[in-house]
């Protein structure tokens, strides 16, 4: 009998997400055995996952596991904290927000846990196999959770959207791997970044290297919704279930962008030459059509989606700093863009037993609830990066080091856009306060779990608008 | 001689036709099955490579690289036929044209 | 002059398979005719020749003889492709079974031969490889015909054939993981010196395992070649002879062949994996050579025996029924039957220090 | 080496052939079987680069599996052929960029001789390499984590398909059957 080597397994190194593959599971056990209706279960196991992870998280050591294809360093367990925030206040909104429809069931927690798990493996990857089985897990369960409304016309229609364009953008993503293994011998970054600086070329040329690296920038664009890539995002958003949209909105984007880093900034710093003109024209293009889009939608959901895609090109901005400047800048900014994003779809999901799906369905929602119209309006100035706010730090670290690093034009260009964006985001919130409704409502009841989550994220766009240096600390220690 | 070239051509070729399909059919299933495609031409062009390097060492590396993608397009294929078949049950058609009630 | 005689081997070696394979087939059909009838009181054929044993070519003859008839609504193409693809891999999984050892076919050559067309370092990979590609000859088939009886046949085969090769794969990983490779000659050479190391009783695990992976085995084995009493697919009470029901003449007798090329095949790999191949049951009876191929027909024999009398005993399930056993009871069972036999290796291996 | 080129031609040959069958028929059922064809012919083509291992795994996971559940799936939802044209005109600029991708590339690879990209010599391999001993080595020490996760990728799926096929019970519970 072969007797092999038996590998180094490092289990502390994956805990958060074995805690939170742990919790899926039971929740499946518990649907199975109980029979657990209206997902109190599943949200109480969901919640207990996340926590137990995000403690987890202050494990990191930053050593690499499982033969070097993942690292738990700094920038991983930011990255988890990120990703399971986003999580976290998702799965508090959708409990209610599930049982208005009378669709509370556990799969949808289950299939929540395991897309964060793909986004933490994604956001630790260290291997081009990794970081797609990463991907893909959290794309599958995206694509589920996005069709989660059978009965709805409108889920269907997203989920399959979603479904093939996103597979399409993984046919990209797989081909461009094929050819920066050929060129590179080797999926490990770590191994890349050695090869490369080891001076030996690409094995049969340069162009083969660049060609595998567009084809992945053009695959993971899709994930981030970056301009020419981002056809999908207001159907997907509009049709998705609310909480799922605003998972698809900062989780799975967060992690495209950890995908990113991990590649352009850190592996192949050396080309930046290639690919910073890429990413110049992709955030200036995102930017614009992002906030141009935006001003003329009618629904709020289409509304959010363009402005996400907008977001989606401040970050990219980030790309074209000198790297760890740059790094900290996005960390920050997902931070910052992960509350007011989810807040404000919260708020979406939550104002109302059916969703108002129209801009100005949101006139007299002072009136029904106070507590809503001021957490939106919160989120919306924060999202239009007003003073005091999440937003507004963010957006300066942003452009300042888009400034620093010598891209004045683009940080000039994302300075008009935001201006233009204080129109749209400030329609609504004049809608909530100013106009009276034309049927009146009656006074609106929120569940507990989904008025925790608005505080919670109120909370954390209000201190990291205050304190920035609160989480500004462990962003440093990045690097 | 048959060398790299050739095979790259060749999941060129694949490549370029799983892409010609998704944008020229609207049959969902079709669509479906051009992704296939693509992924079935880089998993060749994997495999090409890990043969004509000079240092086969990384062999196993894209060898796995391949398997996982294998698997995952299993588990893509069977969530995609998921997402047909709900959508066929609520509209009796699965033309990609037909479905309009979300205006991109 | 050494690269041609080797070719010539192979062909030599390629065309007695093959001619032995297709009379072992028809003959596989008088025998199951026989047996049948006999257990069930009556004589079987008996009129063509002496006992009936001229009974195959008649039937060949006849077969070849009728009239081809291919339905105006069908999907030619797919029509006549459906049979081929069923016959096509029947026909290859013979290539890499092992009948015997070597031989110099007493002393005729001066180097001693495989006797097996191709040792490939994948043998049953190869081989659920091809089950896997027969699945489409039988659904192609219902599929084209435009018959809804037939589509029907079709879907309930390939499910059925799905289904149960998972319980197919997992219960031969059993004896891959004993043998520790995954050539069917290094399998079966692993089984040598007496039944008592012959994967089915191996003490390596303690016995259970390997019984249990040999019926597990020979149960999934009657789904995937679809007989009774799992032979839904052309259940004539029901679906009018399912997916073939449109074949007739030629196309008709490969779908024939196949299904017995088949029961040949598995009862093959049954032998190599779990029933000691090529090797006598006792160590002091000889195996080598041909002596070895004898003994391997002896016990393919005994298989094909054993398919065809479950066929006169047992009746037929119902299509949930057998979706049920194949999911709840068979796919647990194997699965566990993989945790103890793994289970069984490493405590082996500890004991005897590996 | 004249075989080696044959060998190649014919499977690269029906590769493509069957590939463009994919994108041309216009009954997904024929679609689907060019799709095994090219599939069963690139499985030919990892024998020839010495990957037996993933050509078994080629054809026992993508013809045994992904494509049986495709061709299940056109069957059930039976999908007859879409009256008038199947493909959409409108979207042949796309072909066009995709054509002209592809120009470029085989331009750049038949200029570029080089970096000798036009005609490595063929490196000698170890005798186990590609085999399935050596694969499964790998995927069970170095690739560990690999292999369990997409355990539960598969399960995510399993999951996942289920809760969108299930028909909810008190619709159609004849249907049930089906949706295995």
């Amino acid at each position: 009998m072969n007797n092999f080597a038996v590998p180094i397994l490092g289990i502390q190194g994956i805990m958060p997400e074995l805690l939170l593959s742990l919790a899926a599971v039971l929740i499946l056990l518990l649907e199975m055995t109980a029979g657990d209706r209206e997902g109190h279960g599943a949200l109480s196991l969901s919640v207990a996952g996340l926590i137990l992870a995000f403690i987890a998280t202050f494990g990191a050591d930053g050593k690499q596991v499982f033969s070097s294809l993942l690292v738990n360093d700094n920038l991983s367990a930011l990255l988890d904290r990120v990703f399971l925030m986003a999580a976290f206040l998702v799965t508090l909104v959708s409990r209610p927000y599930l049982a208005n429809y009378g669709l509370a069931k556990g799969e949808f927690f289950v299939l929540l846990l395991l897309a964060t798990v793909g986004m933490m493996v994604m956001g630790a990857a260290m291997d081009f196999i990794t970081m797609f089985l990463g991907l893909e897990m959290l794309s599958l369960s995206l694509y589920v959770l996005a069709g989660f409304f059978k009965k709805d016309v409108l889920s269907g229609e997203a989920a399959f959207k979603y479904f093939i364009l996103g597979a399409f953008a993984t046919g990209f993503l797989v081909f461009g791997m094929a050819f920066v293994f050929g060129a590179l011998g080797t999926t490990n970054f770590a191994a890349m970044a050695h090869t490369l600086s080891a001076g030996s070329p690409p094995f049969p040329s340069v162009p083969t290297l660049l060609f595998g690296l567009a084809l992945i920038l053009a695959g993971l664009g899709f994930k981030i919704s970056l301009v020419p890539f981002h056809t999908w995002v207001p159907d997907v958003y509009t049709g998705a279930p609310t909480p799922v949209t605003a998972l698809i909105a900062t989780g799975s984007k967060a992690a495209g962008f950890a995908a990113l880093v991990r590649i352009f900034m850190i592996t192949f710093p050396g080309s930046f030459q290639f690919w910073g003109a890429a990413f110049w024209w992709l955030a200036l293009l995102t930017m614009i059509v992002g906030n141009l889009f935006a001003l003329v939608q009618v629904e709020i959901k289409r509304m959010f989606a363009y402005s996400s895609v907008a977001n989606g090109g401040y970050l990219a901005m980030a790309f074209l700093s000198h790297s760890d400047v740059g790094i900290k800048a996005l960390l920050f900014y997902l931070f910052a863009y992960t509350f007011m994003t989810v807040g404000v779809f919260g708020v979406v999901s939550l104002a109302g037993r059916r969703e108002r799906l129209l801009i100005s369905e949101y006139a007299g929602l002072s009136r029904e609830n106070p507590f809503l119209a001021a957490v939106m309006s919160l989120f919306l100035l924060s999202l239009a990066g007003m003073p005091g706010t999440a937003g507004f730090f963010g957006k300066f670290y942003l452009f300042a080091g888009a400034v620093r690093s010598g891209y004045l034009g683009l940080a000039l260009v994302g300075i008009l856009t935001t201006i233009l964006s204080f129109y749209y985001y400030l329609r609504v919130i004049v809608y909530m306060y100013m106009r009276e409704s034309e049927m009146p409502r009656e006074a609106l009841e929120l569940a507990g779990s989904g008025r925790t989550a608005l505080v919670l994220a109120a909370a954390g766009v209000l201190i990291l608008g205050c304190f920035p240096n609160l989480i500004w600390i462990s962003i440093e220690q990045v690097f | 001689m048959i060398t790299l070239s050739h095979y790259l051509f060749l999941s060129m070729i694949l490549f370029a036709l799983g892409v010609t399909g998704l944008m020229v059919r609207r049959n969902a299933i079709i669509l479906l099955m051009s992704v296939e495609l693509m992924l079935n031409a880089a998993n060749l062009a994997v495999v090409a490579f890990a043969r004509f390097r000079p240092a086969p060492a990384s062999a196993d590396n894209g060898m796995v690289l391949v398997f996982m993608v294998m698997a995952v397009a299993a588990a893509e294929v069977a969530i995609g036929l998921a997402i047909l078949l709900n959508l066929y049950r609520q509209r009796r058609t699965v033309n990609a044209d037909e479905l309009n009630v979300l205006k991109g | 002059m050494e690269t041609l005689l080797v070719l010539l081997i192979h062909l030599l070696k390629i065309i007695v398979v093959f001619s032995i394979l297709l009379g072992c087939i028809a003959y596989a059909v008088l025998l199951e005719r026989k047996l049948l009838g006999r257990l069930q009181v009556r004589w079987g054929p008996s009129r063509v020749g002496p006992f009936g044993l001229l009974q195959p070519i008649a039937d060949g003859l006849k077969l070849f003889l009728k009239e081809e008839l291919t339905p105006t609504r069908a999907d030619r193409f797919l029509f006549v492709l459906a049979p081929l693809l069923s016959m096509g891999p029947a026909l290859l999984a013979i290539a890499v079974v092992p009948f015997g050892d070597t031989t110099n076919l007493f002393g005729l050559l001066d180097q001693p031969i495989l006797l097996q067309i191709a040792d490939i370092h994948g043998g049953i990979l190869f081989i659920l490889a091809l089950t896997s590609v027969g699945v489409y000859g039988i659904f192609l088939a219902g599929w084209s015909s435009d018959n809804k009886y037939s589509l029907l046949g079709a879907l309930r085969s390939s499910a059925q054939m799905i289904s149960y090769e998972l319980v197919l794969g997992l219960s031969i990983t059993v004896a891959l993981m004993a043998a520790g490779d995954v050539s069917l000659r290094n399998i079966a050479l692993s089984q040598g010196d007496g039944f008592w190391n012959w994967w089915i009783f191996s003490p390596k695990w303690f016995v259970l395992p390997g019984i249990l992976g040999f019926f597990l085995y020979l149960i999934s084995a009657f789904a995937e070649t679809n007989r009774l009493p799992f032979d839904l697919p052309e259940a004539e009470t029901e679906l009018v002879a399912g997916y073939h029901t449109e074949y007739s003449s030629m196309k008709f007798a490969m779908f024939f062949m196949a299904e017995y090329c088949n029961i040949i095949t598995v009862s093959c790999i049954a032998v190599t994996l779990f029933l000691g191949g090529w090797y006598a049951p006792f160590p002091f009876l000889p195996s080598g050579g041909l002596f070895g191929c004898v003994w391997f027909a002896v016990k393919v024999f005994i298989l094909v025996c054993v398919f065809i009398w479950v066929r006169g005993t047992l009746p037929r399930l119902r299509y949930d029924q057998l979706m049920k056993f194949g999911w709840k009871v068979m796919l647990p069972l194997a699965i566990a039957n993989v945790l103890l036999a793994a289970g069984g290796i490493l405590l082996y291996e500890m004991w005897h220090g590996s | 080496m004249m075989l080696n080129a044959l060998y190649f031609w014919f499977f690269g040959t029906l590769a493509a052939v069957c590939g463009l069958g994919v994108v041309l028929s216009r009954h997904p059922m024929h679609s689907a079987i060019s799709l095994v064809g090219t599939m069963i012919a690139i499985a030919a083509l990892f024998l020839q680069l010495h990957s037996e291992f993933l050509a078994y795994a080629q054809i026992i996971v993508y013809t045994g599996a992904v494509m049986v559940l495709i061709v299940f799936t056109i069957s059930l939802l039976n999908l007859r052929q879409t009256a008038g044209n199947p493909m959409c005109p409108s979207r042949w600029w796309g072909v066009v960029f995709v054509a002209l991708l592809l120009l470029v590339f085989s331009a750049y690879q038949l200029i570029d001789k080089s970096h000798g990209f036009a005609g490595p010599a063929r490196p000698s391999v170890p005798p186990d390499y590609g085999q399935v001993p050596t694969v499964a080595r790998s995927l069970f020490t170095t690739y560990l984590f690999p292999f369990e996760f997409v355990a539960v990728l598969l399960t995510a799926a399993v999951i996942g398909a289920t809760v969108l096929a299930r028909q909810d019970p008190e619709q159609h519970p004849t249907e049930q059957e089906e949706q295995k």
